[in-house]
Protein backbone atom coordinates (compact mmCIF):
# COMPACT_ATOMS: atom_id res chain seq x y z
CA UNK A 1 0.00 0.00 0.00
CA UNK A 2 1.07 3.74 -0.61
CA UNK A 3 1.44 5.87 1.76
CA UNK A 4 -1.35 7.54 3.45
CA UNK A 5 -2.44 10.95 2.03
CA UNK A 6 -1.85 13.70 4.58
CA UNK A 7 -4.89 15.38 5.90
CA UNK A 8 -6.20 18.65 5.91
CA UNK A 9 -7.96 19.82 9.07
CA UNK A 10 -9.11 23.82 9.88
CA UNK A 11 -10.93 25.10 13.23
CA UNK A 12 -12.32 28.22 11.80
CA UNK A 13 -15.09 30.53 12.60
CA UNK A 14 -15.51 31.44 9.21
CA UNK A 15 -17.95 29.58 6.61
CA UNK A 16 -16.41 27.06 4.37
CA UNK A 17 -17.25 26.18 0.55
CA UNK A 18 -17.85 22.43 0.02
CA UNK A 19 -17.84 22.40 -3.50
CA UNK A 20 -14.11 24.68 -2.83
CA UNK A 21 -13.27 21.76 -1.03
CA UNK A 22 -13.98 18.66 -2.97
CA UNK A 23 -12.12 20.41 -5.59
CA UNK A 24 -9.16 20.37 -4.23
CA UNK A 25 -9.28 16.72 -3.49
CA UNK A 26 -10.07 15.59 -7.53
CA UNK A 27 -8.67 18.60 -9.58
CA UNK A 28 -5.90 17.79 -12.02
CA UNK A 29 -6.08 13.98 -11.15
CA UNK A 30 -7.08 11.07 -12.89
CA UNK A 31 -6.74 8.35 -10.17
CA UNK A 32 -9.64 9.82 -7.69
CA UNK A 33 -13.08 7.26 -8.37
CA UNK A 34 -15.24 8.63 -5.95
CA UNK A 35 -15.31 11.51 -3.47
CA UNK A 36 -17.98 11.15 -0.25
CA UNK A 37 -18.80 14.94 1.17
CA UNK A 38 -20.82 15.26 4.53
CA UNK A 39 -21.82 18.50 5.36
CA UNK A 40 -23.59 18.87 8.70
CA UNK A 41 -25.82 22.21 9.12
CA UNK A 42 -27.69 23.93 11.67
CA UNK A 43 -31.20 23.08 12.00
CA UNK A 44 -33.72 25.66 13.56
CA UNK A 45 -35.43 22.65 15.39
CA UNK A 46 -39.05 23.42 14.38
CA UNK A 47 -38.74 27.33 14.64
CA UNK A 48 -37.58 26.48 18.15
CA UNK A 49 -33.93 27.53 17.75
CA UNK A 50 -32.31 31.24 16.97
CA UNK A 51 -28.92 30.16 16.78
CA UNK A 52 -26.25 27.46 17.95
CA UNK A 53 -22.77 29.01 19.37
CA UNK A 54 -20.26 26.50 19.57
CA UNK A 55 -17.70 26.28 22.14
CA UNK A 56 -14.56 24.54 21.47
CA UNK A 57 -10.80 24.10 22.93
CA UNK A 58 -8.70 25.64 20.90
CA UNK A 59 -5.64 23.69 19.93
CA UNK A 60 -6.73 20.54 21.33
CA UNK A 61 -9.69 20.50 18.83
CA UNK A 62 -7.14 21.39 16.22
CA UNK A 63 -5.28 18.25 17.31
CA UNK A 64 -7.82 15.98 18.26
CA UNK A 65 -9.49 16.14 14.18
CA UNK A 66 -5.95 15.61 13.15
CA UNK A 67 -5.68 12.19 15.46
CA UNK A 68 -8.82 10.95 14.08
CA UNK A 69 -7.80 12.06 10.32
CA UNK A 70 -4.65 10.65 10.54
CA UNK A 71 -6.31 7.18 11.97
CA UNK A 72 -8.73 7.27 8.72
CA UNK A 73 -5.59 8.40 6.72
CA UNK A 74 -4.06 4.91 8.12
CA UNK A 75 -7.20 2.77 8.13
CA UNK A 76 -8.52 3.10 4.59
CA UNK A 77 -6.87 3.74 0.99
CA UNK A 78 -7.75 7.34 0.58
CA UNK A 79 -6.16 9.67 -1.88
CA UNK A 80 -7.25 13.15 -0.01
CA UNK A 81 -9.13 14.01 3.10
CA UNK A 82 -10.40 17.08 4.57
CA UNK A 83 -12.13 17.99 7.79
CA UNK A 84 -13.28 21.63 8.66
CA UNK A 85 -15.04 22.02 12.08
CA UNK A 86 -16.76 26.29 12.98
CA UNK A 87 -16.89 27.47 16.15
CA UNK A 88 -19.16 31.16 17.02
CA UNK A 89 -22.24 31.60 16.70
CA UNK A 90 -24.05 29.48 13.53
CA UNK A 91 -27.18 30.40 12.76
CA UNK A 92 -30.00 27.53 10.98
CA UNK A 93 -29.39 27.14 7.44
CA UNK A 94 -25.59 27.58 8.15
CA UNK A 95 -22.74 25.11 7.77
CA UNK A 96 -20.94 23.66 11.12
CA UNK A 97 -18.67 21.04 10.02
CA UNK A 98 -17.88 19.31 6.67
CA UNK A 99 -15.94 16.00 5.80
CA UNK A 100 -14.76 15.57 2.23
CA UNK A 101 -13.38 11.58 1.71
CA UNK A 102 -11.49 11.34 -1.86
CA UNK A 103 -10.38 7.65 -2.81
CA UNK A 104 -10.19 5.16 -5.90
CA UNK A 105 -12.50 3.21 -4.07
CA UNK A 106 -16.12 4.02 -3.53
CA UNK A 107 -16.19 1.69 -0.15
CA UNK A 108 -12.97 3.38 1.09
CA UNK A 109 -14.58 7.14 0.64
CA UNK A 110 -17.94 6.10 2.42
CA UNK A 111 -16.63 4.70 5.14
CA UNK A 112 -14.18 6.93 6.23
CA UNK A 113 -16.27 9.79 6.29
CA UNK A 114 -19.21 7.72 8.52
CA UNK A 115 -16.01 7.07 10.60
CA UNK A 116 -14.99 10.49 10.67
CA UNK A 117 -18.28 11.93 11.67
CA UNK A 118 -18.56 9.30 14.17
CA UNK A 119 -15.96 10.05 16.07
CA UNK A 120 -15.87 14.01 15.76
CA UNK A 121 -19.25 13.60 17.50
CA UNK A 122 -17.97 12.27 20.42
CA UNK A 123 -13.99 12.81 20.52
CA UNK A 124 -13.39 16.35 19.32
CA UNK A 125 -13.88 19.14 22.10
CA UNK A 126 -16.79 21.32 21.02
CA UNK A 127 -19.78 22.37 22.79
CA UNK A 128 -22.74 23.31 21.54
CA UNK A 129 -25.21 25.63 23.20
CA UNK A 130 -28.71 26.66 21.97
CA UNK A 131 -29.87 30.00 21.79
CA UNK A 132 -33.75 29.76 21.90
CA UNK A 133 -36.17 32.26 20.50
CA UNK A 134 -38.41 32.66 24.20
CA UNK A 135 -35.44 33.49 26.28
CA UNK A 136 -32.43 35.44 26.43
CA UNK A 137 -30.38 32.69 26.99
CA UNK A 138 -30.06 28.84 26.29
CA UNK A 139 -29.37 25.38 27.14
CA UNK A 140 -26.37 23.37 26.48
CA UNK A 141 -26.72 20.64 24.33
CA UNK A 142 -26.47 16.76 25.68
CA UNK A 143 -24.45 14.59 24.47
CA UNK A 144 -26.54 11.52 23.22
CA UNK A 145 -25.79 7.92 24.07
CA UNK A 146 -26.27 7.05 20.33
CA UNK A 147 -23.17 9.14 19.62
CA UNK A 148 -21.18 6.59 21.48
CA UNK A 149 -22.62 3.72 19.99
CA UNK A 150 -21.97 5.21 16.85
CA UNK A 151 -18.40 4.92 17.70
CA UNK A 152 -18.12 1.49 19.02
CA UNK A 153 -19.39 0.68 15.38
CA UNK A 154 -15.76 0.84 14.51
CA UNK A 155 -13.72 -1.11 16.54
CA UNK A 156 -12.03 -3.74 15.24
CA UNK B 1 -1.27 23.33 37.56
CA UNK B 2 -3.39 25.24 35.16
CA UNK B 3 -7.01 24.23 34.80
CA UNK B 4 -9.32 25.20 32.09
CA UNK B 5 -13.23 24.72 31.84
CA UNK B 6 -15.25 24.48 29.23
CA UNK B 7 -19.26 24.75 28.19
CA UNK B 8 -21.50 24.08 31.67
CA UNK B 9 -18.48 23.38 33.36
CA UNK B 10 -16.71 27.28 32.77
CA UNK B 11 -20.34 28.57 33.58
CA UNK B 12 -20.63 26.86 36.68
CA UNK B 13 -17.32 27.15 38.11
CA UNK B 14 -17.41 30.65 36.69
CA UNK B 15 -13.78 31.06 35.10
CA UNK B 16 -12.81 30.03 32.25
CA UNK B 17 -9.54 29.14 33.43
CA UNK B 18 -7.19 29.46 36.39
CA UNK B 19 -3.77 28.24 37.79
CA UNK B 20 -3.32 26.48 41.66
CA UNK B 21 -1.43 24.76 43.54
CA UNK B 22 -2.19 21.36 44.55
CA UNK B 23 -1.75 19.84 47.73
CA UNK B 24 1.03 16.89 47.52
CA UNK B 25 -1.56 14.46 48.11
CA UNK B 26 -3.48 15.12 44.91
CA UNK B 27 -2.21 12.56 42.30
CA UNK B 28 -4.67 11.66 40.14
CA UNK B 29 -7.57 13.34 38.25
CA UNK B 30 -10.05 11.76 40.83
CA UNK B 31 -8.02 13.51 43.33
CA UNK B 32 -8.42 16.43 41.73
CA UNK B 33 -11.87 16.52 41.11
CA UNK B 34 -12.38 15.69 44.77
CA UNK B 35 -10.11 18.47 45.79
CA UNK B 36 -11.79 21.38 43.80
CA UNK B 37 -15.29 20.32 45.17
CA UNK B 38 -14.27 21.37 48.57
CA UNK B 39 -12.97 25.02 47.43
CA UNK B 40 -16.84 26.50 46.60
CA UNK B 41 -20.42 26.10 46.06
CA UNK B 42 -19.88 26.74 42.51
CA UNK B 43 -17.05 23.97 42.33
CA UNK B 44 -19.28 21.78 43.94
CA UNK B 45 -22.24 22.58 41.60
CA UNK B 46 -19.96 22.30 38.72
CA UNK B 47 -18.30 19.03 39.69
CA UNK B 48 -21.53 17.13 41.34
CA UNK B 49 -21.81 14.53 38.62
CA UNK B 50 -18.12 13.73 38.68
CA UNK B 51 -18.87 10.81 36.64
CA UNK B 52 -19.45 12.38 33.80
CA UNK B 53 -17.04 15.16 34.23
CA UNK B 54 -14.31 14.59 30.77
CA UNK B 55 -10.91 15.34 31.13
CA UNK B 56 -7.56 16.32 29.18
CA UNK B 57 -4.13 16.11 29.96
CA UNK B 58 -2.59 18.53 27.78
CA UNK B 59 -4.46 18.28 25.34
CA UNK B 60 -5.17 14.93 25.19
CA UNK B 61 -8.06 12.31 26.44
CA UNK B 62 -7.42 11.16 29.85
CA UNK B 63 -9.31 8.82 32.57
CA UNK B 64 -10.02 10.09 35.86
CA UNK B 65 -7.42 7.17 36.80
CA UNK B 66 -5.02 9.18 35.46
CA UNK B 67 -1.67 10.72 37.18
CA UNK B 68 -1.84 14.32 37.14
CA UNK B 69 0.70 15.68 35.01
CA UNK B 70 3.94 17.48 36.63
CA UNK B 71 2.96 20.24 34.04
CA UNK B 72 0.89 20.90 32.23
CA UNK B 73 -2.95 22.14 31.30
CA UNK B 74 -5.59 19.93 32.67
CA UNK B 75 -8.36 20.72 31.00
CA UNK B 76 -12.64 19.58 32.67
CA UNK B 77 -15.56 19.76 30.04
CA UNK B 78 -18.38 18.11 29.74
CA UNK B 79 -19.43 15.01 27.33
CA UNK B 80 -18.91 16.67 23.76
CA UNK B 81 -21.90 17.75 21.17
CA UNK B 82 -19.44 19.01 18.17
CA UNK B 83 -20.05 17.42 14.57
CA UNK C 1 -43.76 10.60 9.64
CA UNK C 2 -44.38 12.83 6.73
CA UNK C 3 -44.66 11.93 3.31
CA UNK C 4 -41.58 10.31 1.68
CA UNK C 5 -39.31 13.52 -0.61
CA UNK C 6 -40.10 13.59 -4.51
CA UNK C 7 -36.68 12.40 -5.62
CA UNK C 8 -35.20 14.61 -8.43
CA UNK C 9 -33.11 12.10 -11.05
CA UNK C 10 -31.39 12.97 -14.36
CA UNK C 11 -29.25 10.27 -16.49
CA UNK C 12 -27.90 12.98 -19.31
CA UNK C 13 -24.94 13.21 -21.21
CA UNK C 14 -23.68 16.67 -20.03
CA UNK C 15 -21.97 17.06 -16.92
CA UNK C 16 -23.42 17.17 -13.97
CA UNK C 17 -22.36 20.53 -10.92
CA UNK C 18 -22.46 18.35 -7.31
CA UNK C 19 -22.11 22.07 -5.61
CA UNK C 20 -25.54 23.13 -7.27
CA UNK C 21 -27.67 20.40 -6.85
CA UNK C 22 -26.23 20.35 -2.94
CA UNK C 23 -27.03 23.70 -2.76
CA UNK C 24 -30.08 23.26 -4.24
CA UNK C 25 -31.56 20.77 -1.46
CA UNK C 26 -30.24 23.04 1.41
CA UNK C 27 -31.03 26.96 0.32
CA UNK C 28 -33.72 29.23 1.97
CA UNK C 29 -34.21 25.89 4.37
CA UNK C 30 -33.57 25.66 7.93
CA UNK C 31 -34.41 21.80 8.69
CA UNK C 32 -31.38 20.21 6.55
CA UNK C 33 -28.82 18.82 9.38
CA UNK C 34 -26.97 16.58 7.17
CA UNK C 35 -25.92 16.59 3.38
CA UNK C 36 -24.32 13.97 2.18
CA UNK C 37 -22.86 13.96 -1.50
CA UNK C 38 -21.23 10.98 -3.51
CA UNK C 39 -19.61 11.61 -6.78
CA UNK C 40 -18.34 8.83 -9.20
CA UNK C 41 -15.51 9.91 -11.19
CA UNK C 42 -13.79 8.30 -13.81
CA UNK C 43 -10.38 6.95 -13.05
CA UNK C 44 -7.18 6.21 -15.76
CA UNK C 45 -6.38 2.42 -14.05
CA UNK C 46 -2.69 3.92 -13.89
CA UNK C 47 -2.71 5.34 -17.26
CA UNK C 48 -4.30 2.50 -18.90
CA UNK C 49 -7.61 4.16 -19.84
CA UNK C 50 -8.44 7.05 -22.07
CA UNK C 51 -11.97 6.89 -21.19
CA UNK C 52 -15.57 4.91 -20.81
CA UNK C 53 -17.59 4.76 -22.67
CA UNK C 54 -21.13 4.25 -20.98
CA UNK C 55 -24.13 2.65 -22.91
CA UNK C 56 -27.57 2.71 -21.01
CA UNK C 57 -30.61 1.63 -21.60
CA UNK C 58 -32.99 4.87 -22.43
CA UNK C 59 -36.25 4.77 -20.51
CA UNK C 60 -35.06 2.15 -18.32
CA UNK C 61 -32.40 4.02 -17.34
CA UNK C 62 -34.46 6.48 -15.16
CA UNK C 63 -37.35 3.69 -14.45
CA UNK C 64 -35.24 2.10 -12.50
CA UNK C 65 -33.24 4.67 -10.56
CA UNK C 66 -36.38 6.58 -9.91
CA UNK C 67 -37.97 3.13 -8.44
CA UNK C 68 -34.46 2.98 -6.05
CA UNK C 69 -34.74 6.98 -5.29
CA UNK C 70 -38.16 6.13 -4.40
CA UNK C 71 -37.46 3.37 -2.05
CA UNK C 72 -34.97 5.09 -0.22
CA UNK C 73 -37.36 8.17 0.44
CA UNK C 74 -39.70 5.70 2.21
CA UNK C 75 -37.04 3.97 3.89
CA UNK C 76 -35.29 7.09 5.27
CA UNK C 77 -36.73 10.51 6.74
CA UNK C 78 -35.32 12.25 3.87
CA UNK C 79 -35.70 16.19 3.49
CA UNK C 80 -34.43 15.78 -0.28
CA UNK C 81 -32.57 12.96 -2.87
CA UNK C 82 -31.25 13.66 -6.31
CA UNK C 83 -29.57 11.06 -8.46
CA UNK C 84 -27.68 12.14 -11.61
CA UNK C 85 -25.78 9.67 -14.25
CA UNK C 86 -24.06 10.22 -17.35
CA UNK C 87 -23.84 8.24 -20.87
CA UNK C 88 -21.73 8.68 -23.24
CA UNK C 89 -17.54 9.31 -23.29
CA UNK C 90 -16.55 9.79 -20.30
CA UNK C 91 -12.68 10.84 -19.65
CA UNK C 92 -10.54 9.81 -16.99
CA UNK C 93 -10.96 12.96 -13.96
CA UNK C 94 -14.88 13.22 -15.06
CA UNK C 95 -17.76 13.04 -13.26
CA UNK C 96 -20.05 9.80 -13.90
CA UNK C 97 -22.65 9.62 -11.53
CA UNK C 98 -24.34 11.96 -8.31
CA UNK C 99 -26.14 11.21 -5.08
CA UNK C 100 -27.38 13.58 -2.89
CA UNK C 101 -28.87 12.51 0.12
CA UNK C 102 -30.27 15.86 2.94
CA UNK C 103 -32.33 14.76 5.72
CA UNK C 104 -32.54 16.07 9.35
CA UNK C 105 -30.28 13.05 10.51
CA UNK C 106 -27.05 12.41 10.05
CA UNK C 107 -27.48 8.60 9.75
CA UNK C 108 -30.04 8.84 7.46
CA UNK C 109 -28.06 10.91 4.76
CA UNK C 110 -25.22 8.63 5.16
CA UNK C 111 -27.54 5.60 4.43
CA UNK C 112 -29.30 6.26 1.77
CA UNK C 113 -26.74 7.83 -0.02
CA UNK C 114 -24.93 4.37 0.38
CA UNK C 115 -27.81 1.83 -0.23
CA UNK C 116 -28.50 4.35 -3.48
CA UNK C 117 -25.01 3.79 -4.48
CA UNK C 118 -24.91 0.33 -3.85
CA UNK C 119 -28.63 -0.49 -6.19
CA UNK C 120 -27.48 2.16 -8.95
CA UNK C 121 -24.34 -0.56 -9.26
CA UNK C 122 -25.89 -3.65 -9.57
CA UNK C 123 -29.89 -2.52 -11.40
CA UNK C 124 -29.54 0.44 -12.60
CA UNK C 125 -29.07 -0.44 -17.26
CA UNK C 126 -25.65 1.21 -17.52
CA UNK C 127 -23.00 -0.42 -18.96
CA UNK C 128 -19.08 0.84 -19.35
CA UNK C 129 -16.74 -0.13 -22.46
CA UNK C 130 -12.71 0.53 -21.29
CA UNK C 131 -11.19 2.81 -24.01
CA UNK C 132 -7.90 1.53 -23.51
CA UNK C 133 -4.34 3.53 -24.84
CA UNK C 134 -2.72 0.88 -26.45
CA UNK C 135 -5.84 -0.57 -28.94
CA UNK C 136 -8.34 0.96 -30.80
CA UNK C 137 -11.35 -0.75 -29.03
CA UNK C 138 -11.87 -1.82 -25.32
CA UNK C 139 -13.73 -4.32 -23.55
CA UNK C 140 -16.51 -4.12 -21.40
CA UNK C 141 -16.28 -4.07 -17.84
CA UNK C 142 -17.19 -7.01 -15.61
CA UNK C 143 -19.77 -6.70 -12.66
CA UNK C 144 -18.03 -7.42 -10.02
CA UNK C 145 -19.36 -9.81 -7.43
CA UNK C 146 -18.92 -7.67 -4.58
CA UNK C 147 -20.93 -5.21 -6.24
CA UNK C 148 -23.83 -7.85 -5.11
CA UNK C 149 -22.65 -8.35 -2.03
CA UNK C 150 -22.80 -4.94 -1.41
CA UNK C 151 -26.47 -4.72 -2.17
CA UNK C 152 -27.16 -7.39 0.17
CA UNK C 153 -26.41 -5.39 2.88
CA UNK C 154 -29.60 -3.40 2.75
CA UNK C 155 -31.59 -6.94 2.62
CA UNK C 156 -33.98 -6.74 5.85
CA UNK D 1 -42.72 -8.66 -30.10
CA UNK D 2 -39.57 -5.97 -29.71
CA UNK D 3 -35.97 -7.36 -28.67
CA UNK D 4 -33.66 -5.05 -27.50
CA UNK D 5 -30.07 -5.62 -27.16
CA UNK D 6 -27.48 -3.98 -24.99
CA UNK D 7 -23.53 -3.59 -24.85
CA UNK D 8 -22.06 -6.98 -25.69
CA UNK D 9 -25.16 -8.54 -26.85
CA UNK D 10 -25.65 -5.80 -28.47
CA UNK D 11 -22.31 -6.14 -30.56
CA UNK D 12 -22.21 -9.66 -30.73
CA UNK D 13 -25.97 -10.60 -32.31
CA UNK D 14 -24.80 -7.24 -34.51
CA UNK D 15 -28.22 -5.17 -33.96
CA UNK D 16 -29.40 -2.93 -31.21
CA UNK D 17 -32.67 -4.08 -31.51
CA UNK D 18 -35.12 -6.02 -34.14
CA UNK D 19 -38.92 -6.94 -34.03
CA UNK D 20 -39.36 -10.66 -34.39
CA UNK D 21 -42.81 -13.44 -34.86
CA UNK D 22 -42.33 -15.72 -32.16
CA UNK D 23 -43.76 -19.13 -32.69
CA UNK D 24 -46.42 -19.96 -30.01
CA UNK D 25 -44.40 -22.75 -28.16
CA UNK D 26 -42.23 -19.78 -26.90
CA UNK D 27 -43.92 -18.98 -24.15
CA UNK D 28 -40.72 -17.58 -21.33
CA UNK D 29 -37.80 -16.29 -21.70
CA UNK D 30 -36.03 -19.28 -21.33
CA UNK D 31 -38.21 -20.43 -24.15
CA UNK D 32 -36.98 -16.74 -25.91
CA UNK D 33 -33.25 -17.63 -25.41
CA UNK D 34 -33.27 -20.97 -26.49
CA UNK D 35 -34.97 -19.83 -29.85
CA UNK D 36 -32.63 -17.04 -30.52
CA UNK D 37 -29.84 -19.36 -29.98
CA UNK D 38 -31.41 -21.56 -32.94
CA UNK D 39 -30.90 -18.55 -35.40
CA UNK D 40 -28.00 -17.61 -36.26
CA UNK D 41 -23.84 -18.26 -34.92
CA UNK D 42 -23.90 -14.84 -33.82
CA UNK D 43 -27.17 -15.06 -31.36
CA UNK D 44 -25.18 -18.29 -30.03
CA UNK D 45 -22.24 -16.41 -29.39
CA UNK D 46 -24.06 -14.03 -27.63
CA UNK D 47 -26.16 -16.10 -25.41
CA UNK D 48 -24.13 -18.86 -25.08
CA UNK D 49 -23.99 -18.63 -20.92
CA UNK D 50 -27.48 -17.50 -21.00
CA UNK D 51 -27.30 -18.30 -16.88
CA UNK D 52 -25.64 -14.41 -17.20
CA UNK D 53 -27.80 -13.04 -18.98
CA UNK D 54 -29.92 -10.14 -17.74
CA UNK D 55 -33.69 -9.67 -18.85
CA UNK D 56 -36.17 -6.63 -18.71
CA UNK D 57 -39.84 -7.08 -19.30
CA UNK D 58 -41.37 -3.74 -20.73
CA UNK D 59 -38.16 -2.09 -19.09
CA UNK D 60 -38.55 -3.79 -15.30
CA UNK D 61 -36.15 -6.20 -14.82
CA UNK D 62 -37.49 -9.65 -15.10
CA UNK D 63 -36.09 -13.11 -13.80
CA UNK D 64 -35.96 -16.42 -16.99
CA UNK D 65 -38.60 -17.71 -15.66
CA UNK D 66 -41.26 -15.10 -16.55
CA UNK D 67 -43.67 -15.16 -19.16
CA UNK D 68 -43.49 -13.43 -22.33
CA UNK D 69 -45.85 -10.30 -22.46
CA UNK D 70 -48.70 -10.61 -24.93
CA UNK D 71 -47.15 -6.82 -26.30
CA UNK D 72 -43.76 -4.90 -25.70
CA UNK D 73 -40.63 -4.99 -25.35
CA UNK D 74 -38.10 -7.24 -24.42
CA UNK D 75 -34.31 -6.68 -23.29
CA UNK D 76 -31.26 -8.78 -22.72
CA UNK D 77 -28.29 -7.59 -21.46
CA UNK D 78 -25.12 -8.50 -19.65
CA UNK D 79 -24.54 -8.13 -15.58
CA UNK D 80 -24.71 -3.78 -15.37
CA UNK D 81 -21.61 -1.96 -14.70
CA UNK D 82 -23.09 1.61 -14.00
CA UNK D 83 -22.80 3.69 -10.97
Amino acid sequence: MTAPCEPLVRVQAEDFDPAAESRRLTEGRRDVGAVVSFTGLCRDENGRLDALELEHYPGMAEAEIARIAAEAAERWPLTGLTVIHRFGRIAPGENIVLVVAASSHRRAAFESADFLMDFLKSRAPFWKKEHVSEKNSGDWVEARAGDLEDMKRWQR
Amino acid sequence: MKLVYFAWVRERIGLPEETVDLPADVKTVTDLLAWLKTRGENYETALERSDVIRVAINQEHAEHTAALPRNGEVALFPPMTGG
